[in-house]
């Protein structure tokens, strides 16, 4: 006598496995994401990935990026710099609950190198994403080309060389936009020389680039004669700056810099400046808080705010005219800090991967070939200026562009090229 | 011969309220002996009070001539007494066998790895434990239920299952608190064969019940409770003929 | 005398972030002391009541309103439809997710609660989207100075409201016949039935008043900090229950005065210790105070029943 | 004939294995052959990954079960212990401090530690009632990533440690390839489901379900529930640290915001579904939650967004399913406590084998009812 309960019990179990596995098997092929090509696809695609904050309070810096990457390809096929294949960006997000975050980042690229057709990968956004990705790209030989992370540590010295840790001679991380060991110096800088601020009460959210960029601008404002009167640090998720920015008002501070993104709170503190006797102090940052959000949450407060980005003004320049107008047409929203450099990265990887095409005889070349051509990248002509990468993959391009809030607009004061 | 368990003097107060006073008792070796008297008397805090789940405020409890005072429900279960519940507390999504053998536990001897891996003396360990529970189970007339929810069972089944569950350990001394409350004749008339035969296993059965028949045919000896004092103690007829006992459950001028 | 001031300073902070806890703290506390259930979805109720006093503040042209008298008015009808839509809700959770568990085992209706906390805070992700949401500033900018300490008229305003309504609550709870049910029905629920108190309904009304007053917190503490955010009410929530726990939960008093203390800790750690560690100290006081006496400063010990 | 033949045992298999009749072998052999079998039939890594990381998913929910399936005790931040796990692991193989200790034995200290950790929060919290349990180590669940963050001259502060080493076995170097990791948590996952199902039959796990059912009655056979509760509470940690040593390596960097209050919830959410306290149901429970997660939320963004393209539907671009699978969670932990409180799968299995033995009409009026403490097949 069977138990008939038990058969049907064993057939369950047969059935929900063999389900996993059809649909495993059925969704093969299907890991595509969303895409942006010029016209319909035609050939082979070859895919340059995105990995940029794209959701929460990151996306008005994520979003505007990939737009400029966007446009890249969309441009890059219409000019069919390579014949039978088609290049699509394909894009993931790495922000988590509205916030960049370096486990989505590594996760990420893992999903970008498990597809063949990814030759490289423009992005990360911010610091602490590229600190967790760049361990794989250099594992994986996979290139990553960001258009605005800016910690020094990323490229350069022993930090970068930790995060190398499979191939430590060899740089598979690259990026067109400068850094804050001349960003961070620029602002303060601005902040004492043209401003005339003395006393500095410095605010950073801990991580990477908030952190690095406010050591390195407070050592600027120091030696040029300012004083650091007092040095905090904000926790993510963070709602409430009144108690501690209380504390800050006791210092008597003339400039509040912020070291952080507007997504850790950079916007909030400046709204909440006002609740704690801060409201006529001027509040400094760096290209963290350049975006449309940190208008949208400072709301009347965002006047009397200035930030550097490092990266070149794109209204100022005769090349991106037909990329501004463009971008107007494509997306019908205005430029952020990096849009410029994202189409200038996605420009690089693309050339490179055509470059290598053609060392191979028009085949789809590997990742290898690609990372060869992008290390020797000489004079590239760009949107944002020609450039190269030198030895540490950064840009020989070392500009940094100084804005000011006012009025709920960012309105664009000076820009000034740093390469030596 | 001393007696298996001996109370000395023991008091329990709750806040102002006295509930047991200055009570002295023995259960002697291999006898039956019933505790009774009306609701509310302190017969239940007796209980508790010698499983450990309160401290006497005063006095002395003793099995075998050693202090349980200040010991663990646990470790009084150790010490070897066991109890039932008034209201049954078993272990419902258990089976009927997990039952029993939860009962055994303070016997047995498995770690965790010797869980984990099954590791040969665990092993023996176990049928042996699960054996002896089958035996349980057959004495008290549940074997065939042995893999069946506890929950499912019906009352008075469950009664007997909370008493092969104390049993499990061979306890010195059973606690049983109320086991007839709930049951129909015949089931009582089962109830008093257990108990009996439960006492010829070697085991010394303390009772709390309210079924005058059932007490006056089983018991040894009889301690009456009211108001947390004893008033009367003896042999069944002694006790019966009592006129405090009959004042304390019938009232003045009965 | 700068440490001074800025220790007074620090005080009226502690004292307006008090005084969002306290008003989230009492829904705690109240529900808790009525069902023992730890309504984990209270913090979103919060949050909520933010975002509905949001959306009808955006029905009203306040541009055009120029007049101070005119604005309180307005902002009292805001208070007042955000609790009364906060309050609906919190009845709707309750009909929908509690009642049906009401004598399941203890952890059914907590992980319920855990539930609903996640599809309200979704909801509000799907209505105003993961960044945060600005908030109307349409009270005139004043400031006071008091010996020194200088505060403006939202500290007050957050301070004077949170203080109303605890004293309403308290008259409501010990001089009205519905309040009476309630404190019946936390004592025992079965000895109130049969009084013919209707336990349903004072289970529900219950669960009005404490998302009411939630409501009430959401919108002062997005008139204090000027924006909010669909996950606020987490974090938020905790730190409103260590107040009810802090005051002995059940107790509507000591909600109040642990919702204080809280706000009060969280200002003094920012000053004197480190910002960064104000929830460490706060959630570590939480596990203190529920290991070492878990009745609260004003809560009685109630042992468990054998 | 061939029925009874099924019903055997198989005397000479260790581990308990015996026990379970050969019917049941055969299907576990059988599902685990398939399982098996995944990284050869889809060869696209992106999806191996997906299935491997639902193996973190699946030991951590393990490990809960323990502590909330058999013991009953709610334990609402137990993504700290899988923090406590990962960041062991991080710190002594990685560039952080240097240190590369190897992955394997690394398994078993980070267990030992997240262990550890359960007792230092269990010995003086588990005599606490079981909703203030529950806040208690929800506190705990908040303090512990806060730490992390904010001691940022050891632990990296917000950014985590990257470049964390990866496991190599025989001189073959993991990597970042998913298929070593799938087998990895497969091989861990299989000896999990046969020591827990052993445990969950042996003295040790009878007393954690009586705790479970009555800690009362419990106490009075004689049972130490403290000390039970304790174990269970630190057994269950030490999952949650074998399970944060993978994740660390196969993703090779942590950070904070991994461990947060949604990581507990997921796990909740996954032994709920399933069935608490039942294995075979936690097992079903979270591959269910973990694919979700790992694979088709992820996935159906893609197809709305492609869809979106084609379709020329602006909107669908902007659909991010991923960012709402908390809405999803929260409606599984009201649906299933509403109205099937003990999850999937619960055992028909083991029931119907009881009926079977038991003669028609005995007098036992069954009721349908919910099945904590289930058998596994």
């Amino acid at each position: 006598m069977q138990p008939p309960i038990r058969v049907r019990f064993t057939a369950f179990v047969g059935a929900v496995f063999l389900a996993a596995l059809g649909s495993a098997a059925c969704s093969r092929g299907t890991g595509g994401s969303s895409s942006a090509n010029g016209g319909p696809a035609s050939g082979t695609v070859i895919k340059s990935g995105v990995d940029l904050p794209l959701s929460g309070s990151d996306a008005s810096d994520g979003v505007p990026t990939e737009n400029g990457a966007k446009l890249a390809v969309i441009d890059a096929n219409k000019q069919h710099l390579m014949a039978g294949y088609t290049f699509v960006a394909d894009v993931l997000d790495d922000a988590v609950n509205g916030v960049h975050s370096p486990n989505q980042g590594a996760k990420n690229i893992q999903s970008f190198a498990s597809d063949g057709a990814v030759l490289g990968v423009v992005g990360p956004f911010n610091s602490n994403v590229a600190k967790a990705e760049i361990p794989l790209s250099n594992n994986l030989g996979l290139a990553l080309i960001s258009p605005a992370t800016t910690n020094p540590d990323l490229t350069k010295g022993p930090p970068a060389l930790q995060l190398r840790t499979t191939n430590p001679s060899s740089i598979t991380f690259f990026r067109v936009c400068a850094t804050d060991d001349i960003q961070g110096p620029a602002g303060a800088d601005y902040a004492g020389k043209v401003l005339k601020l003395r006393r500095a009460y410095l605010l950073d959210d801990n991580e990477t680039y908030g952190r690095g960029v406010s050591d390195q601008w407070a050592r600027q404002f120091i030696a040029d004669g300012g004083s650091v009167v007092g040095h905090d640090h904000i926790t993510k998720g963070q709602q409430d700056f009144h108690a501690l920015l209380t504390r800050a008002g006791g210092l008597h501070p003339d400039v509040v810099f912020y070291g952080g993104t507007t997504s850790t709170g950079g916007g909030l503190v400046r709204k909440q400046m006002a609740d704690s006797g801060l409201g006529g102090t001027a509040y400094f940052g760096a290209d963290g808080i350049r975006n449309d959000e940190f208008l949208k949450v400072a709301g009347t407060s965002a006047s009397d705010v200035y930030a550097t980005v490092a990266a070149i003004n794109a209204d100022k320049l005769a090349a991106a005219k037909t990329f501004l107008s463009e971008y107007q047409d494509q997306f019908h929203q205005p430029v952020g800090s990096y849009s410029a450099n994202a189409y200038a990265a996605t420009m690089v990887v693309v050339h490179a991967i055509v470059d290598a095409a053609k060392a191979a005889g028009g085949k789809m070349p590997d990742r290898a070939a690609v990372l060869e051509k992008l290390k020797t990248t000489k004079g590239f002509p760009s949107i944002i200026g020609s450039f190269s990468f030198d030895r540490n993959g950064d840009t020989t391009n070392k500009i940094i562009s100084i804005y000011e809030a006012k009025n709920g607009a960012w309105m664009f004061l000076t820009q000034q090229n740093y390469a030596k | 011969m001393s007696a298996l368990l001996s109370l000395r003097s023991v008091s329990k107060t709750f806040g102002g309220l006295a509930a047991v006073k200055s009570l002295s008792l023995d259960v002697e070796r291999g006898a039956i002996v019933s505790l009774i008297g009306p609701n509310g008397a302190g017969k239940s805090t007796v209980f508790n009070l010698i499983t450990g789940i309160y401290a006497p405020t005063d006095g002395t409890i003793s099995l075998d001539g050693r202090a349980l005072n200040g010991m663990k429900p646990s470790a009084v279960a150790a010490s070897g007494i066991m109890r039932t519940f008034q209201n049954i507390r078993l272990f419902a999504f258990m089976s009927v066998l997990d039952n029993v053998m939860v009962g055994r536990h303070v016997r047995m001897r498995a770690a965790v790895w010797d869980g984990a891996f099954h590791t040969p003396s665990a092993r023996r360990e176990e049928s042996a434990v699960a054996q002896s529970a089958m035996q349980l189970l057959e004495f008290v007339g549940l074997r065939r239920y042995a893999h069946e929810w506890a929950r499912n069972l019906p009352y008075g089944m469950q009664r007997r299952l909370e008493i092969a569950r104390a049993l499990a350990p061979e306890p010195s001394l059973l606690l049983l608190d109320e086991p007839a409350a709930g049951t129909n004749p015949a089931e009582k008339q089962a109830l008093m064969d257990l108990v009996t035969s439960i006492r010829d296993r070697g085991v010394t059965v303390l009772l709390i019940e309210h079924d005058m028949r059932l007490v006056m045919g089983i018991s040894d000896e009889i301690h009456v409770l009211d108001y947390g004092e004893k008033i009367a103690a003896g042999l069944p007829e002694t006790v019966r003929r009592d006129p405090r006992v009959i004042e304390a459950y019938l009232g003045k001028g009965a | 005398m700068a440490d001074i001031h800025q220790f007074f300073q620090q005080l009226i902070n502690g004292v307006a972030l008090g005084g969002v806890y306290a008003l989230i703290a009492l829904g705690y506390t109240m529900v808790y002391g009525i069902i023992e259930l730890i309504n984990f979805a209270h913090g979103d109720v919060y949050t909520l009541g933010s975002f509905f006093s949001l959306s009808i503040l955006g029905l009203i042209p306040l541009s055009h309103i120029a007049s101070g008298p005119a604005l309180g008015l307005i902002a009292l009808v805001v208070i007042l439809a955000a609790a009364l839509l906060c309050g609906i809700v919190g009845v709707l959770v309750e009909r929908l997710a509690y009642r049906r568990l009401r004598n399941a085992p203890r952890l059914a209706p907590l992980i319920t609660a855990i539930g609903v906390s996640l599809i309200l805070e979704n909801i509000m992700q799907l209505w105003k989207g993961n960044s945060e949401v600005p908030f109307p500033q349409f009270l005139p900018d004043r400031w006071h100075i008091v010996g020194g300490v200088k505060f403006d008229d939202r500290a007050v305003l957050v301070v004077a409201v949170s203080v109303a309504f605890m004293i309403a609550l308290n008259l409501f709870v010990f001089r009205t016949r519905l309040g009476k049910a309630m404190r019946a029905t936390a004592q025992d629920r079965d000895a109130a039935q049969l009084m013919g108190i209707n336990i349903n309904s004072t289970i529900a009304w219950t669960f009005f008043i404490g998302s009411a007053l939630a409501g009430v917190a959401g919108f002062i503490s997005g008139m204090y900090y000027g924006t909010t955010f669909f996950l606020n009410g987490y974090q938020a929530g905790l730190k409103a229950f260590t107040a009810a726990v802090l005051g002995g939960i059940g107790n509507i008093t000591g909600a109040m005065l642990g919702g204080f203390l809280i706000g009060i800790v969280e200002a003094m750690t920012s000053q004197y210790i480190s910002d960064q560690w104000t929830s460490v100290v706060v959630f570590s006081i939480l596990i203190l105070i529920l290991v070492f006496r878990p009745s609260g400063l004003l809560g009685e010990q109630v042992p468990e029943k054998v | 004939m061939l029925g009874g033949a099924l019903r055997r045992r198989v005397r000479w298999l260790p581990f308990g294995l015996s026990d379970a009749p050969l019917s049941r072998l055969l299907v576990g052999v059988a599902v685990v052959i398939v399982l098996a079998m995944i990284p050869m039939l889809d060869r696209n890594s992106s999806h191996i990954s997906a299935f491997a990381d639902t193996g973190y998913v699946m030991i951590l929910a393990f490990g809960l079960n323990i502590i909330v399936g058999y013991t009953g005790l709610l334990a609402l931040g137990f993504a700290a212990f899988f923090a406590i796990g990962s960041y062991t692991y991080a710190f002594l193989a990685s560039p952080q401090y240097g240190v590369h200790l190897s992955f394997w034995p690394m398994l078993l200290v980070s267990a030992a530690v997240a262990a550890i950790f359960g007792l230092l929060l269990g010995a003086p919290t588990l005599r606490l009632r079981g909703d203030y349990l529950a806040i208690v180590t929800l506190g705990f669940g908040e303090i512990v990533p806060q730490v992390f963050q904010n001691l940022d001259k050891y632990t990296g502060g917000p950014d985590g440690i990257a470049g964390i080493d990866q496991p190599r076995l025989f001189g073959y170097a993991f990597g970042f390839n998913p298929t070593p990791y799938y087998y990895l948590y497969f091989v861990i996952i299989v000896i999990c489901l046969v020591l827990l199902n052993n445990l969950r039959n042996s003295r040790v796990g009878r007393t954690w379900m009586a705790i479970r059912e009555d800690e009362l009655a419990a106490e009075h056979m004689g049972i130490n529930t403290t000390s039970a509760k304790l174990l269970a509470f630190s057994l269950g940690s030490a999952f949650a640290g074998v399970a944060g040593v993978i994740y660390a390596a196969k993703l090779s960097t942590v950070s904070p915001s991994g461990f947060d209050f949604n990581t507990s919830v997921m796990i909740l959410a996954a032994i709920v579904l399933g069935g608490m306290g039942n294995l075979i149901g936690v097992l079903f429970g979270s591959a269910i939650i973990g694919l979700l997660n790992f694979f088709v939320l992820p996935q159906s963004s893609n197809w709305a967004h492609s869809l979106g393209t084609a379709l020329h539907m602006d909107f669908l671009q902007g659909v991010d399913l991923n960012a709402y699978r908390f809405m999803i969670y929260g409606i599984i932990l009201v649906l299933v406590m509403l109205f099937r409180p003990e999850g999937l799968v619960p055992s028909a299995a083991r029931r119907a084998e009881l009926h079977a033995e038991q003669e028609a009409g005995a007098g036992i009026a069954l009721q349908e009812q919910a099945e904590f403490g289930a058998d596994i097949p």
